[in-house]
């Protein structure tokens, strides 16, 4: 199936999901794009250029790993991990990034913006902007900028401009709107390099084609050590570009069952989410460019979303899964706050591994539903990102009393040495 | 009577309209009203009602402000109808929908033209929404005889203006410059220009908007456009200055 | 030259420089350790099995990546640059700990313990533990701890106990001498995963066995990049783990300039740094298992050292070196705090790479030579970790406000929390 | 009198010998002098002298802080080994210098064996210094005729046992458990068959260190071992008790 194959419908939409939906002061700017990109996907050197500079700045391929002590334990399906954590910069928004920023190089502009919610999406920009020589500007939810700060701060000493978003819920959606606000006044030298694939085509589409490296590469590689294909393949689902990238490797495939993983923060009935198509809260709607599920109310306003992990605390869902998700091809499941806790927990002490908040949403279902499948059975689970970044949200949650009193160690420190 | 007839009408007696701008519910639907008096005394031509939303990403920081305020406080879209049944029934000036796309795509846009119709709107804005996927909220508007205001930017190409030429109807709202609301623009050849390429592209009358503060950019209009929509500034002198201003500030626009 | 072959020396020396100097009781262990270690590095399967743990767990091969931007600003030689800071858990130290973990499952062993400075090898090592299923207790001085509390978080939370030695200097000499009486103690269970090419023979052999993967691959890749091989090849040295993993690729070529990059910390002549051969201020001594230079006195007690590199601080320097050094063979340089820190902030908004400040050192040499070099040529420097883990060191010498005002507001957080 | 033969004449009155431990300079000189008379007051037949180290990997807490704080409190060599003229002058036990080999290699192995023989002590025990690296320092020391200390542990095979056995020179140090200095150590069977091991490979004297604390310890290795070696526990009681305390520990220890 070529889910990009618009021949038969309309450009940019999957079913009836997607679509632009942008002032028309962008409209000539989103066209550059998409004939920019058109080039690109047309032109089998881009995809090489694109495949080496991951290769030699970045570290792909990244390895698939596998969980023997978690698989020996729960006594179920064979684990194993695609480590995208192993990307320069710590996640799969590295590959989108780079993609992006050598696009950003064709079409002649000469600065960047993006948002950013758990801060690696920012970060993977600032580090390409530095590495490209663009002038970067990342704009990122203020409830974000307190959970992600060792990402701001990086992202500052990469020379990037951070912005704290004080408007609405001040988390990625809002981040997003300040994107395009930007966007709008400053498209001549401007590129938004949006971090999902959501938003206006052509962004699911490029974003999914840039993270298609990560289910090429998994594919290979999981034939290439256990002679086979997965039965069911799991990643979290933000925006749905980590999933969007490993699935792609595994959609002609009748028989993998695929599974998006979102955030079911204080679980079903508590409003207090992120799963647009896990649970039943969220409709379709327009907002930020596109048409998709939302997490809005009855008039169309977007509702408070939460979750432990920044990155996947999002009102919407990239369109193709919408579509998807209503062809049933792809499931969808939640992992609650709690149940993220525990489960990085777990593979920290048992594989040595620390997924990010984010992917530890993808493990939470993957070894819920591995216990109950047969020895003979192969999982696959995304690791999108490594969770050094959220050593703040992780020493909370897991109420670590040693972090808290250095951190107030280090503020006396501060408070003393100001005087 | 259809908008651009009112416009014409309208047009007879002086040389330029003047569009006006308020965000239903805030700071309150009072204040909303009050000032709503001050601008029909001041002879204010058409008035925009924004229905707030949670995402308003073309808007300028003040109105994401009065946005999110006006939310916050409560605001339904009910309650956004009723109060422009009021504004409608009360005052001489023709009233317009502004809002993004979501709220008609939510309650369907067949409702959606039917409740601006009932509450005497002549029209909407909806600055998400391309021409591309308006085909059918356009179709039922023209069935009920209001108007989808176009909007014209300085980026658009020549084939995208003529596109946009053949959907407009009532007016098209030239927006002077890139950017969100809110923030000054410079009047100068760039917004002539942009005048003269609409022109080229559609018979409707012409309004200019984003940035339109003052009197002398009124005067910089007047013979070229035919509305000057004046936003961002009317509602920082209600927040600053509260009516006197407002009615000072209208006077002085209009005088 | 094989530096391995004792066949006409004394095993275990390299030169005048190395032995076993440890306590009678350790004797029996150490040649338990040698002995396995000879079965191990004879098995070819044992480094194919090796090789791929590494492939399919920490990501490697690690790639190298080409500076374009700062060879082009410096206008003298291509710098290219090893990236070991792709590494699972961040540096080259998972290499070496990877390979001691093989070694201690032959070995039959339960439990192991590491020292550690900046916590790097600590981190790699409860990682290695987590995923092999041994007990693991971790030493570090007081005054590492401190500077480097999120790789401690991470020890703890991948299970392992952290103890923080209070002797001393606080540093990473004294963590050493708390394995030590860890290891006389408890050798019969207990294997001690030394973290640098230093200590008693076999570890600076072992050591920089497991790490000459680094310069394995990186001369394989820079020949593939570049059609040739490096003028100079430049690595940071701390034991010398790294450096020798790296310089072990291109040991056999004369015309390769072998640079080892020391802590100069406040400089020559402050007496507060860790250059043992860059400087003039060290002289052969014996302790902690083995003779090389040490920072000591004139009775033999070690100086105190000084880096802004925790990584670096320390008193002496693997044997291999001080004879390579002896011999003319590896030129040894220094590089000062100050340099340092803006080096880093160099590199970080020109390439978008965030070394660890111990990799650091290496790039300061490297990039002040390479501005002195022809166009035509080519230099090397390994970035044997990311700098993710010193991220208070550097909030506190950019003197970065922003983060002091985020730890302090967590600080007030969790004092109000607390009540 | 080689330290062979005065171990052998010492042990013509009682049938077990002991041997002290004090860190020189900690607390201080002074206090070390304290300790030696009540040490020669209650019989004490051998004293190592320690020289502080900055690395004491092999020692345990107690003394791990006493090598610090006496460095810290500016101890050097010189000090030390007229500390050890001293003493070896004033008492009549004998006098070993006890330390990590640096010391010893810092200043040339030549050099130290001749200080160590000027200071009139009788030996030296460097326990980081195996056999196979001592070479040349044990002949030095043969010449000089002062002797190296051997130390044999349980962890010891019988291979290696024969050849520190070749080596050992005026008495062996049997290691009485793994671990470094200070905890005590439980006496029963395992520390009889190491005694009994080492005297297979050595005719030296053997002394039984390592956690030894009491007199009950003493009561446990008389018979079996030719000298009992305390360490830590006279110097936690010196910390805690001073002289009094010490007295009595001694006093109690040999009765
Ligand atoms: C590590 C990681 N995984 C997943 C996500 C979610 O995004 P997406 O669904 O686009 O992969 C994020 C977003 O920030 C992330 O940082
Ligand atoms: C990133 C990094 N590089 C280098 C070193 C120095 O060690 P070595 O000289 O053994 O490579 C360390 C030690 O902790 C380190 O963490």
């Amino acid at each position: 199936m070529d889910i990009f194959d618009f021949s038969d419908g309309r450009e940019g939409y999957y079913g009836e999901y997607g679509g632009v939906f942008l002032p028309e002061i962008l409209q000539a700017t989103i066209e550059e794009l998409l004939e920019c990109f058109r080039e690109c996907k047309a032109d089998p050197t881009f995809w090489q250029e694109y495949v080496a500079l991951l290769q030699n700045y970045s570290g792909r391929p990244t390895p698939v790993t596998y969980l023997e002590n978690l698989s020996r334990e729960l006594g179920g399906a064979q684990i194993y991990v695609k480590r995208d954590d192993l990307n320069h910069t710590g996640s799969h928004k590295i590959n989108n990034v780079m993609g992006q920023g050598l696009l950003t190089k064709r079409l002649g502009k000469k600065r960047v913006i993006a948002e950013t919610g758990a801060g690696q999406h920012g970060f993977a920009t600032a580090t390409m902007a530095a590495k490209f020589g663009f002038d970067c500007k990342i704009y990122m939810g203020a409830v974000d900028v307190a959970r992600q700060r060792p990402n701001v701060f990086w992202m500052e000493n990469l020379g990037a401009e951070v912005i704290a978003v004080e408007d609405g819920q001040k988390t990625l959606k809002d981040a997003v709107n300040e994107c395009m606000r930007d966007w709008v006044t400053n498209m001549a030298d401007t590129h938004y390099i949006l971090g999902t694939a959501c938003g206006p085509h052509p962004f699911p589409e490029m974003v999914s084609w840039f993270q298609s490296i990560i289910g090429m590469e998994a594919r290979e590689q999981i034939l290439a050590q256990t002679g086979r294909l997965p039965n069911r393949v799991y990643a979290c689902v933000g925006g749905g570009s980590n999933a969007m990238g490993l699935f792609q490797g595994f959609f002609d495939e009748p028989n993998i069952e695929l599974v998006g993983c979102e955030a079911g923060g204080e679980g079903v009935g508590s409003y207090m989410h992120s799963a647009r198509l896990a649970y039943d809260d969220a409709s379709v709607g327009v907002a930020q460019g596109y048409k998709t599920y939302f997490l809005q109310n009855e008039e169309g306003n977007m509702n408070e979303t939460h979750s432990v992990a920044a990155g996947l605390d999002y009102i919407g869902v990239n369109p193709i899964f919408a579509h998807l998700h209503d062809q049933g091809k792809v499931r969808f499941e939640a992992a609650t706050d709690a149940e993220v806790k525990e489960t990085l927990k777990l593979t920290m002490r048992t594989e040595g591994l620390i997924p990010a908040l984010e992917s530890t949403h993808g493990f939470v279902v993957a070894l819920k539903e591995a216990a109950t499948m047969s020895k003979d059975e192969i999982v696959l689970v995304n690791m999108s990102g490594r969770g050094d970044k959220d050593i703040f949200t992780i020493a909370d949650a897991l109420d670590d009393s040693k972090w808290k009193r250095f951190i107030e160690g280090k503020a006396d420190q501060y408070r003393r040495e100001r005087g | 009577m259809g908008l651009q007839s009112y416009i014409a009408e309208r047009k007879r007696g002086k040389d330029i309209l003047v569009m006006a701008h308020v965000v239903c519910g805030y700071p309150s639907f009072e204040e909303n009203m009050q000032e709503l008096e001050i601008m029909a005394e001041a002879g204010v031509d058409l008035v925009e009602l924004q229905f707030p939303f949670s995402e308003p990403s073309a808007d300028g920081p003040l109105f994401v402000h009065a946005n999110e305020e006006s939310l916050k406080a409560g605001t339904t879209i009910d309650q956004c109808f009723k109060f422009m049944a009021e504004v409608s029934a009360r005052f001489p000036f023709k009233v317009l929908m502004m809002g993004y796309y979501n709220t008609a795509f939510k309650m369907g846009e067949e409702r959606f033209v039917e409740r601006v119709k009932e509450a005497g709107g002549v029209g909407y804005i909806l600055p998400d929404l391309p021409v591309e996927e308006a085909v059918n909220l356009h179709r039922l508007s023209e069935e009920a005889g209001i108007e989808p205001i176009i909007l014209m930017t300085p980026t658009s190409s020549d084939k995208r203006l003529a596109k946009l030429g053949l959907a407009s109807r009532g007016m098209v709202y030239a927006v002077a410059r890139k950017g969100v609301t809110g923030s000054k623009t410079n009047m100068g050849d760039d917004v002539l220009a942009l005048i003269e390429r609409c022109r080229q592209h559609t018979n409707m009358p012409i309004g200019v908007g984003f940035g339109i503060s003052s009197k002398s950019d009124l005067d910089f209009l007047r013979g070229h456009a035919d509305i000057a929509i004046v936003g961002t500034a009317a509602l920082k002198i209600w927040k600053d200055e509260g009516a006197p201003g407002l009615k000072t500030f209208f006077a002085e626009l209009m005088a």
